[in-house]
Parts: C-alpha cells; structure tokens; sequence
C-alpha cells in the first residue's frame, strides 16, 4: 500500500499511471450501530464515465461515497485509486488525491460568501501572505462562467436558495479539478433547467476524462446521463450493467427487488366542496395577490421555477411567516393564521422542502420526531404523556410507511435521507390533517417509497383531505394533480385542469 | 490533634498574612495539625465546610466568618456535634452568647474605621471634602469600616468634612485605581481618600500619581498594615494606615482552640485592638506583618 | 400493487435494549469510580472509611443540595439550547427578600417591624414569586426580543446582584423565625432537592412540557413548523429556572439562617458545571434530571473528599478542575466506546 | 439549451449593499446613543461635558483594555463556536507567575533572589509561555477528546485560579521593575489592546486562519469536508486566546505593579459580554473584532458614566445590567428592522 501523500505527489507530478480503473473498490463492510449499512460490496469507477449508483433508501449508497471521500474508515475492505491501495484517512487526504464529492445533505458555511465558500483552505493569497478576496471574486467569477452559473461570488449563502446552494456546492466539487468526482444526489433540490445545465456540466468533465459517480432516485436521468450503473440492496452489492442494456423495470427490480407496476397511482375520487380559500394573499417583497380554493379530495399542484415562490405561498398559510395582505378562508370562515400553531388547530399540516433546516429534530429519536406536532391537541391527559398508546400508533405508522430503521429508538439523523422523510410524512399523517401541504414530498425518495407515498396522498384525498403538493419533477404534478397552479416571479400565473395540463403548457406559465 | 481552620477568602492580603501566622504557629506545636479550606466568600461554602471538618473528626475548629451574622447558625451546629468552636477576627452575631467549648479572639471592624478616619479627620483639620472607597459592598469588613467612617465625619469635630462620592471598588487595586481615575476625570477636588483598605488605598495612589497631583496635597487612609502599604507610606504615598495584629489573633485562637480541646476553660471574648500606624511610627511595624 | 418491500422489516422493538441502557449510567460510573478512590485513599491516608459514614453521606450532597435545585431548573434551560447565567444571583435575591418577611420579633434589626413572625409560607411564597418574576422578565426578553439567552441571564445576573445589595444596602438579614429554618435544618435541603428533581425528571420525560422541551432544543425551527408555540414554552422554561432559583435561594437563607448580598455567587457556574457533567449539551436538544443530579453528587462528593483526605486547600482547586475535565473525558470516551 | 441559472434569486445588488454596510455598525450607534445620553445627563446634573474630557476618554478605553486583550482572544474562541471560561483565571495565573520574574532587588520580599532586575523581556515572555500552555491543554482537550468547550475551560478556569493562590500561597508578588511597569503606565496598555484588535481583525478577515476559524464556526462538517484540519485549527485558536490572556496578565500586573491571587476574576464574563454585545453569536460561525472593541467600549462607557454621574454604587450594578440587555435588544431590534 502507498501512502496518500505518495499519491498525492505523483498526481501533482502529472505522471498519473494508467489502469483499467480509476477507483475500485472492494469487500468493503461497514457497520453503524445496530445496523451494517455495507456488506461485502464491490464498486468500479472507470475514466471518462458517468456511473450511476442505484438502491433505495438506506441501500447504502452515500456510505460508500463517504467512505471513498475519506469521511467514515471501512471496517474492512480495500480501495484502489489507478490500481494502487490507498488509505484515505481523511477527507483532505481524499481531495489530496483528486476524489471530489457532492453530499446528499448540504455541507456549506452559511455565513461566508459564495467565493468563500468555494475557497475554502485554497485562498488565493497576494505577496503578503494575506488572502487576496479580488483575486478570489474573480477565480469565481471565471469559474461560475464555465460553468453557466448566474450568481453574485459576495452573497453570503445563508441568502441563497436551497437550488442556489446545490449548484454552489457543484461549482466547488469542480473547482478541485479532480479525477473523481462524486456526487450524490445533486439534482434533488434541482428543477429541469438546472438539472439540464448541470448535466452540460457533467457531460463536459467526462469529455475530459474525468470519471463521475452519481447518485439519482430519478430513472429518466439515470438514462439520459449515465453511461453504466451499479445496483445496491439492504447494503449489498447486486450488480452492474451497461445503461443502454436495460429497461427502467428491470433496474426497479434489481433495486426493489420487484415490480412497481404504476407510478402515479392517481384516483379519480369525488371532489367535495371548497376548504381551503385563499384571497389575494401577499407577502410583501416576496408574492403577490395569490388567490385559489382547493376543495375535499381534490389535489391541486404548485408547480414554478425556483424561486418562483411557491415554498413562501405555503409557509404563509401556515402560519411560519404570517401574510402582509389578503384573507385565507377554511370551510368558508375567514381565519387569521398568525402562526403554525394556529394552523394545526384548523388542522392543517405542512410537509416542508428543507427536511435538514425545518424538518428533523436531528438528535431525537425517531419516535419522538414522529409524535412531536400529534401532541399539540391528542394522547396528552392533564400534561401526561399517553407514552404507550403513542407509541404504538407510531410504530404502525412507520410500518405502514415503511420506515427503515433499526427501531424506533434511533436518532433521526442516522436514518437515510428518504427514511427520514417518511418519519416526517408519517408526523403529519398521525394530526389527522383536512388540510395538507406537501413541499417536494418525494425530495430524495427511491422509487418504490416514492410511489407509497403517492399512494398514501391518493387515499388522503379519497378520504376528503384537501391537498396542496409542491413540487420541482413535472411528471409527478402532472401525474398526480386534480388541478395545477403555476407560479412565477412571486404571482400565480395560471391554472390547468388535469385534461389540459401538459409539460410544455405549464413551463410557458413558469418561465414567462 | 487536628484543627480544622475555615477562612472566609482566601486570595486577600490580610487574610493571607493571618492564614500564614496560624500555620507557622501550627507547625512550631508537637502532635498538632492545621487543616485550612478556602470558603471563597460564600457562606454556604463555609457552612459545609465546618459540617466536613465535622465529619471527618477534627478535634476543634477555627472559623474566620464570612459573615458575622453567618455564625449563630454555625455556631448550633458546632455546639451540636460537641466540636470546639474559635471565631477568630470576624465576631459572630452571638457572641455574647456563646454555648460552650466556643470562643472569640478577633478586633471590632468599626475600630479600623475609626482610627484611620480620626487620623484624617485630623490632619484635615475638620474640614475639606473626602472620598470614600468601599470594599465589596455587603461584606462585613466593608459595612464596619464604611459606618465608622460616617460615624466619624459625623462628630460635630468633623462635620465640616463632606463626603463628594463613596463608591465600591471591591477590595481591589485595579479597580480603585479606575475608579479614582474616573473622579479626578470628573473634576471632583477632594484633600483626602478614606480606603476601607490598603489594596483600594494604593490604586487611589497610583491614579493621584498619573493625573499628577502631589501626594503631600491629599491624604490618603487604608487599614491592614500590608507590606506593599508599609512601603508606600515611607515612600511618603499613604499617609494613615491601621495594623491589625494577624499573627496575634492566629495565635491566640490556635491556644484556644488547644485548650477547650484539652478541656480547660477560656476567656469568652477577647479583643486583640487594631493600631494606627502613621509616617512618625511605621518603622515600628515594618515586619510585623 | 405489491407490498412486500423490504424496507419495514426490521421490526420496531428489535433494539429496545438500546433505550434501556440509560447514556446516564457513564457518568454514574464515573462518580463510583471518583468515591471508590476516595475510599482507598481514605483506607491509606487517614485509617478510615469514607464512605461507610453517614454523616458525611449526608452531608456530601447537603451541601451541593441548593445547586442542585438550581441545576434542575437550568438543565431545563440547556436543553432547550439556552443558558441561563442569572441562577447564583436570583438565588441571593430571593435570599435576601424572602428572609425580610421571614424575621423573628425578638431580633434586633428587622426590616419590616410590622411583619415579624409571619408563617414560613409567606416568605417562601414571597421567594418562589421573586423567582418567578426574575425568570419571567429573562423568558420574555429571551422570547419575544429575541436576544441571546447568555445577554438577557447576564443583565439579570448583574441587576439581581445589585438589587440584593441594594435591598437592605448590604445589611445582612438575620433573626429568621424557626419555622422558616426549619426548610434548611437537617437533611430538609436533600429532600427538597430530591423531590424537585423526582418531580422534573418525571416532567421532563413523560409530560408535554419535556417533549416540547426537548424539541425546541433539537431544532427549534422545526418545533415551530410542528406548532409548539415556541416563545411561550420558552417563558414558561425560565419561570421554571427562576422559580428553582427562588426555592434554592429559600434554602439558603433558611440554612444560614441568615440572608446576605453575596449569596449565591458563581452558582450558576457549578450548577451548568453539574448540568454539563450529568450529560447535557450546551448545544441543546439533550440532557437529563438523573445526570444532572449525578453531577451535583460528584461536585458534593469531590469536596467532601478533599476534606476527608485533608488535601491542602491551595491543591484542592487545582485537582477539583482536573477531576471535572477527567470525569467529562472518561464520559465521552466511554460513551464513544459503545457506540462503535 | 438556456444557460442562465435563476439561482441567485435575491438581486445581486442588494446583497452587496448589505455587504458594505458592516453588521457592527448598529452596536456602534448604541455606543453613540449611551455616551450621548451620559453627555446630556452630564451637562443636567453635573453641569459639565462628559465626552469632552481628554483624560475621560483615555480612561474609558483604558479600564477596559485588559478586558478588551481577553476579549479579542475569546472572540475568535467564540466564532468557532466555543466558549472560554478561563481567561480570567488565566490573566491571574500569568500575572502572578511573570510578575514573580519581575522583581526589583530594591524590594523587601523577592520570589527568586537570584532572579530580580531581569529585562522586562522575560517576564513577559514567562507570561506569555504560561498563557500559551493554558491555551494550549484547552485546545487539545476540546479538540482531541471532543469534551465541550465549557467543561475544558470551566476545569482551566478552576485549576489556574487554584495555581495563582497555590503560587505563593497567597502572597502578592510586588515590587515590580519600572522596565515592566511600563508596559501597563500611561496609555501603554490603551495602545497594546489597539494593536492587538488591529493585528487580529486582519488576522481575521485576510488571512486562512481567519476563514478557517469562520468556516468551524458555520459549520464543523463542511468545514472537515473541505478538508481543513479542524482538531489542529481549534488547538491554534485557543493557543492565541491563552496567549492573549497571559497577555493581558501581564498588562495587569504591570499596570498595578503587583500581582494578586484574585485578578481577574469574573473577567471571563465581561470578556464574553464584550464580545457578545459586539455581535459575536455564541452558535458561531459570526463575529467581527470591530464590534468587540465597541462591545468592550460600551463596558467602559458605562463605568465612567456612572461614576461620573456619581450613580449610587447600590443602584449601578441594577442599572449596568439593563443597559447591557437594552444595547442588545436595540442592536437585534435595528437589526430586524433593516432586514425587511
Ligand atoms: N452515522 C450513522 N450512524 C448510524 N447509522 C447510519 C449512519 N449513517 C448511515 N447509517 C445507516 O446506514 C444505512 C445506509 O445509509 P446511507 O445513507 O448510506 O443510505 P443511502 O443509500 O444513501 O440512502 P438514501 O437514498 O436515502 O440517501 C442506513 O440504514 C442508515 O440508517
Ligand atoms: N434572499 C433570501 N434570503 C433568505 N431566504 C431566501 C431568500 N430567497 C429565498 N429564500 C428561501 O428559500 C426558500 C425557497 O423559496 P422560493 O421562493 O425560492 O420558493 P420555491 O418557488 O418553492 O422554490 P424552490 O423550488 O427552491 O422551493 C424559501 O424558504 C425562502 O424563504
Ligand atoms: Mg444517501
Ligand atoms: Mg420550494
């Protein structure tokens, strides 16, 4: 085995040896407690390729990609980096030796600025030794330009949007100018432009011989972008394949290990009368004299750019940033929401995009995340905690949603990203809601719990819930709204009913 | 036999001085043996720590109190345990009624107070305007010394001395230095400086100093006698101090405390006196401290 | 459609062990490692036993008794990611108040010679409400202006100090009526404590009160989004803190049988010290009543033993500062060792 | 295919602005309201200017200076999202440690008598040893055993105080040489607290050590992802902020030309206040030396201010704490309102 600083220097030195493989890895194990997230599993990066790494939730995936970045140490296994063993102990040691990765959660410095963030340990320093911030404006500046990037190098990123950020967290993974780059995820916060503009990007990096490893819950992209991909299952490894050699089915069942026969399992249930309505709301600065009813059963889509807005509309209306103007109407009485707690109590319930920011209680357990918004008005006598009752309602709960988890007893944060979406999903299905608003409720799900969900927000609407979903993939607005509302710029656009809607109708309303 | 000494602070010139004489005392006894716990000015502290020294059998103790009126509760729970009981310098709110195998050896606060504020009462010839620097506000050592200074000014030979500002500056020569920085800043004229110590008396000498003003102009009054205030006044800086007998009280109250632990009996109270030291006699007490 | 995913079984309950091994229980061994040294010391210094006495049982957590009240109240405040800097003051406040209408009539000095002799409810009813006051006004500065809790503690914890001196200007308040003493005789300071502490662990792991805690630590953003009305439950978090305070700065007085400015001091620290120590982060979102309680026993039993071993007071600072650090390391350690 | 990203959403324009207005600027308007409200309350009751006396304007920044050393140092301490206890027991260590180094032979009772008239510069150069040493086992312990900060100093801060009593059991350290006097007459320490800011708001802004300090702050994760050293990062920062305590030790003593056990107590406190009212947020990650010299002027206002006015000591306090939390509340206030 030579040492990452060897490696180090010999890929500075530009004598990089060839080998079949850029990266391999094999036999790799990996145990957390209470679970082994890795079990014997093997990985084969090669040059000038995107290789997609497919499996569900909790498969497995982003602890390989930690391991291979230098974040977690395997508990046995080997990884080649050109056909050397290498040890990567540390992420720097990783970067060190040109392995870049993009992380499923966003790992940025919320305070510092774009360029910054971008430089972080590699400031261009001017003959004082003092780091040259012009230099550093510019460095960004020709970087973002490459890249087709449109965003001010100053703004701190604590003032970006979610999708602002993904694409600074891209701009900085390529910025190493690594010979491999990870990424994991990158397009979940993402709508079709950028993810078309990111896929530019990667397109070009492979041109260059660099190999890519990509993570996507979404099929159509692991078609459109990657050339081979690799299938792990409950932490094992299942096989790899060409991607032109096989169907979307027949990788959902190396995944899920059978057949999702329909994705959106849309019902045509009757549609009652209006409980949500909403009047001329504005949000100073941020929307405009939005206006829209949504009735029992029915389920209306929010679909728009980025930054369109859609996200504040259903903050406002729970209550997170009370309106400035206009009136929201439930069951046809005026009501005043001046705060989440209120909206709960018109029972409403608010599934929101940033599961990290406003979603988790990272450091509780799984049972107390699920039971947190049900004890504002139920299993509560005189303060106490109706513990067991509880408990047995959310253990149902997370076995209805399938919850993979060691028990219930699990800090949230341990779980896998669509894990913990469902614990939250599973959080405001126990409130019982009529009204619920759901803001990209598949961000980051596989595709078997994808269509769960899509299942359990069909039978919510059957049984009379009024429905509101956010969300950034086309297919699924179109798949599953009654009734869609485009957005742009802060202003309703539009409406389409379900027989008329179409991709190419609602992106003229988003984009004009 | 084991003494258990519990004093209120540790980190304070005097005490330290007092601590010190108890000690070197303690060690020129055969068979006898000191234990000191620091009560960091808390009363609660020093509660416990006699409630310790309790348990852990010593066979009598020596209190410096943090507080006077603290010690009626120690006082009950010493008497309780059947364990001798010396308060030393700082007398208990009781001390007229002390139960057995109990005792005061110690000096009267308002005395140090009287002393150094009668010498500059004197020196002023009745009249002028005094600042005051008080030690930690709601420590005995302050409220004594502070109310005998008031009682002073108050004497109709005094009384046309005014006080421009009392303010507090914990004991500390830092602070006192800041302190009278800030008054001389604020154009308050004032022929002398009433410290309730020497710490607070040596900052107000060196603020004098940097803004100037000749030491012979103003008076300046500690109480403790410390080594760093004996060598200020023969500089000619401090002109009044009040020396308090730190290794007399040791002394007398490790004897004491010997003898109730031996059975014989003591005086109840005994009042070792504060002296003033002034320029004409403070080569007399240049080692006594 | 097909429903057989593998996803959902592993069954919930598999490892319901895992919740039953308490992350307290470290810390506890920690504190049985620190007293079994003590005893072995003991054997080898001073001939004696320490532990097999119950005098000095009694007094080990005696004397950490009021921070221990007031650590309760301030894990509370942990937890919910806040600090609260102001308890050792509130403490010499209510100290100093309450004991004004506590005053006996045969006392030389009482500060309201009208009210002497009153029943020891009304002194401590006028404590607890002094507390409550002083967690109230930090609560709602916390809350609704939004300030750091360090700020909003520190003011209180300065302007407290300077009302309790302020109060009787700096005069201690003695004489206490019995029955008012009576609450700090004995071992009356342990059981309170215990009881609060029974009390508020009980509150904290089975009532809303500690679920809505606990989640405004974990994340407070999404305990609003989850409709926990947050800035009320945080008033509600320091009237608590402050009230124990205010029990705590009763017991005091009642102890001391006297009331005086300087009560109280640096208290604050040794109750975070206790809250920290017992497992709860200053990050918020963990912390438990038995840890805390755990920390108080381990400051109680550090400074009985010093005594026990007559350790020279100059070292005793010394060690005490070491022995914390070790404790909290041998802590981390051990819990980072079960977790691989 | 289009090419440009509606990533950054908020207009670029406005967030420059935002960037050019420096976020200390508020704190420095609430300086400017308290000194005015002193001003005229001055010319009310005392019949006099306060902000136009040279010798006032020294003291204010001159009382504070020591306070402002530390500050700075636990400033970078608190961006990490740390916290340092210790510094005030820290500046009372090395007081009493380097003083011991700085005797003159003139004096009565000398530590080393084979060690007095010794260049200034090795006392200073012991305080500043003994300062990096305390920082040093600080930043190791928090980095290396992952203890939390609190518990790490809260042990420094304990232990070192026991060493500066335990040193010469007592005793103050006096007679200091006029060489090492001087660093703490005159302006002296006023202009090494200046340079000290200045060296590290640059230290700060402009160099790596300064973003890297930042990015722990902001975010531990992200900062280890991009391959920053984080445990040897933390290590360096607590180093500097010993250093800088030991620092402000020695200004100390030389300023009072003696050194004492109790220095420095509770400067901690006033040091993390100074930081805190400047800006500094305790959750890291934010904080700007600027805003801590104005936090740390604010504290020296004050002081002047009230004696000025000759404010009764038993009200002061009372008071100094509300104005701590008003100049907070108003900084939040102004702040928020800006935002929107
Ligand atoms: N730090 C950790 N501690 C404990 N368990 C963990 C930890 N990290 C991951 N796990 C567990 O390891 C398993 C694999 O997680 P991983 O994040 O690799 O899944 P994934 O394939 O990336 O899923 P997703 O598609 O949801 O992102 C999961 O069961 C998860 O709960
Ligand atoms: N300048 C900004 N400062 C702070 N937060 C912002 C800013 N701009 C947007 N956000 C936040 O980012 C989130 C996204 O809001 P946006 O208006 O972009 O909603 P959207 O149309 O749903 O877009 P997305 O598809 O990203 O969710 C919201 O929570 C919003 O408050
Ligand atoms: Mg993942
Ligand atoms: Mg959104």
């Amino acid at each position: 085995m030579i040492s990452p600083g060897t490696m180090a220097a010999v890929r500075a030195s530009g004598a990089v040896p060839n080998s079949e493989f850029l990266l391999e890895a094999e036999g790799v194990r990996k145990a957390f407690p209470g679970v082994v997230a890795l079990d014997d599993v093997q990985f084969k990066l090669k040059r000038g390729t995107v290789h997609a790494l497919m499996g569900e939730n909790g498969a497995g995936k982003s602890t390989l990609m930690k391991i291979l970045a230098g974040i977690y140490t395997p508990d046995h296994g080997e990884i080649r980096l050109r056909g050397h063993d290498i040890e990567l102990k540390s992420p720097l040691d990783a970067l060190e030796n040109g392995i870049a990765m993009i992380h499923q959660e966003l790992n940025l410095m919320p305070f510092m600025t774009v360029a910054e963030n971008i430089w972080i340990r590699r400031e261009p320093k001017n003959r004082f030794g003092f780091v040259d911030h012009g230099k550093m404006r510019r460095m960004t500046a020709e970087l973002f330009k490459r890249l087709k990037i449109d965003i001010d190098p100053e703004t701190e990123v604590r003032h970006l949007s979610v999708a602002s950020r993904q694409m600074v967290e891209i701009a900085k993974a390529v910025s190493y100018e690594s010979d491999v780059l990870i990424m994991d995820e990158p397009t979940s916060a993402l709508t079709e432009r950028e993810v078309e503009h990111l896929f530019e990007i990667i397109r070009d990096l492979r041109s260059h011989g660099i190999g890519i490893v990509y993570i996507t819950h979404k099929m159509n992209e692991l078609f459109e972008i990657a050339d081979e991909f690799s299938v792990f299952r409950d932490g094992k490894y299942i096989g790899t394949h060409a991607s032109s050699d096989v169907t979307r089915d027949d990788i959902i069942r190396m995944m899920v290990g059978r057949e999702i026969t329909q994705m959106f399992p849309k019902e045509e249930v009757p549609i009652g009368d209006v409980v949500l309505s909403v009047k001329n709301l504005t949000l100073k600065g941020v929307f405009h004299d939005v206006s829209f009813d949504v009735r029992a059963g029915e389920i209306l889509g929010l679909a728009g750019l980025v930054g369109s807005g859609r996200s504040n509309v259903a903050e406002t209306i729970f209550g997170v940033t009370p309106a400035s103007s206009g009136t929201i109407e439930i069951n046809g009485k005026p009501v005043d929401i001046d705060s989440p707690n209120t909206a709960i109590r018109n029972r409403m319930a608010f599934l929101t995009e940033d599961r990290k920011d406003t979603g988790c209680l990272l450091i509780l357990d799984v049972l107390e995340n699920m039971q947190i918004a049900v004890l504002q008005d139920k299993f509560v006598k005189s303060g106490f905690v109706q513990e067991r009752e509880l408990s047995r309602v959310c253990e149902e709960m997370s076995r209805k949603l399938r919850v993979k988890t060691p028990n219930m007893y699990e800090r949230i944060e341990n779980l896998s990203g669509g894990n913990q979406q469902k614990v939250l999903i599973g959080r405001w299905l126990l409130t019982n809601p009529r009204i619920l608003i759901l803001d990209e409720p598949t961000r980051g799900i596989d595709v078997g719990a994808k269509a769960e969900i899509h299942r359990f927000v069909t039978e919510l609407a059957r049984d009379g819930v009024a429905v509101i979903m956010i969300s950034s993939e086309l297919p699924e607005v179109l798949g599953m709204s009654d009734r869609i509302m485009v957005m742009h710029e802060g202003r309703a656009t539009g409406f389409l009913d379900r027989a008329e809607a179409t991709q190419v109708k609602v992106m003229e309303l988003a984009a004009r | 036999e084991t003494i258990g000494v519990a004093m209120s602070l540790f980190d304070d010139n005097w005490l330290t001085v007092l601590r010190h004489g108890m000690e070197d005392y303690g060690k020129t006894l055969d068979g006898v043996e000191i234990q000191m716990e620091d009560g960091q000015g808390d009363i609660a502290k020093q509660q416990s720590q006699v409630e310790n020294f309790i348990a852990s059998g010593v066979d009598a103790i020596i209190i410096m109190l943090v507080d006077a009126d603290s010690g009626a509760a120690i006082s009950k729970t010493a008497a309780a345990a059947g364990v001798p009981l010396i308060f030393v310098n700082n007398a208990p709110s009781n001390v007229d009624s002390l139960p057995d195998k109990q005792a005061f050896v110690g000096s009267n606060e308002e005395q140090a107070g009287t002393l150094e504020t009668e010498t500059v009462c004197k020196s002023l010839g009745g009249k002028g305007s005094v600042v005051i620097l008080q030690g930690q506000l709601g420590t005995t050592g302050q409220r004594g010394r502070t109310k005998a200074t008031h009682d002073v000014l108050a004497r109709p030979e005094c009384s046309d001395i005014k006080v421009l500002d009392e303010q507090t500056a914990n004991w500390m020569r830092t602070p006192a230095l800041d302190l009278v920085s800030n008054w001389l800043s604020a154009g308050l004229e004032f022929d002398a400086v009433i410290a309730n110590n020497d710490e607070m008396a040596l900052g107000a000498i060196q603020a004098l100093k940097a803004a100037g003003r000749s030491m012979d102009s103003v008076v300046v009054a500690g109480v403790d006698a410390t080594q760093d205030a004996l060598t200020a006044m023969q500089a000619g800086d401090l002109d009044v101090t009040v020396f308090q007998n730190a290794v007399g009280q040791g002394k007398g109250a490790i004897d004491a405390a010997l003898k109730i632990a031996r059975g014989e009996t003591v005086e109840k109270k005994t009042y070792i006196p504060f002296e003033l030291v002034t320029p004409e006699n403070v080569a007399d007490y240049a080692t006594k401290n | 459609m097909n429903t057989n995913v593998t996803a959902g079984d592993t069954p919930a309950g598999m490892n319901t062990t895992r919740r039953r091994l308490p992350p307290e229980l470290n810390i506890f061994f920690v504190l049985i490692g620190i007293a079994l040294v003590f005893e072995v010391l003991g054997w080898i210094f001073a001939g004696q036993s320490f532990l097999m006495n119950k005098q000095r049982l009694t007094i080990m957590i005696l004397q950490v008794s009021v921070i221990g009240i007031i650590a309760i109240g301030v894990t509370q405040v942990i937890i919910t990611g806040g600090i609260d800097l102001s308890s050792g003051s509130v403490v010499g406040m209510t100290a100093m108040i309450a004991a004004g209408f506590a005053q006996a009539s045969t006392w030389g000095r009482v500060m309201y010679p009208s009210l002497t002799d009153l029943p020891a409810i009304i002194p401590i009813g006028v404590g607890l409400l002094i507390g409550i006051l002083a967690g109230l006004i930090n609560g709602a500065l916390i809350a609704y202006t939004r300030i750091p809790p360090f700020i909003a503690t520190l003011g209180m914890m300065v302007s407290a100090r300077g009302v309790s001196k302020w109060y009787t200007k700096g005069q201690p308040v003695s004489g206490l009526t019995d029955q008012f003493s009576f609450i700090g005789s004995g071992i009356w300071p342990v059981v309170v404590f215990l009881v609060v502490a029974a009390v508020f662990h009980i509150a904290l792991r089975y009532t809303r009160y500690g679920k809505f805690t606990y989640a405004i630590g974990a994340n407070v953003q999404a305990a609003r989004v989850s409709g926990i009305n947050v800035e009320r439950h945080l008033v509600k978090v320091y009237v608590v803190a402050g009230m124990l305070a205010g029990l705590a700065g009763i017991v005091t007085a009642a102890r001391a049988q006297t009331a005086q400015a300087g009560m109280g001091v640096m208290y604050e620290l040794d109750a975070i010290a206790a809250a920290v120590i017992g497992g709860t982060s200053l990050a918020g979102g963990v912390g438990r009543i038995t840890g805390t309680v755990i920390g108080t026993v381990i400051l109680g039993v550090m400074t009985s033993g010093f005594t026990f071993l007559r350790v020279d007071a100059y070292y005793q600072e010394i060690i005490k500062g070491a022995i914390i650090v070790a404790a909290v390391v041998t802590d981390v350690y051990r819990q980072k060792k079960r977790k691989v």
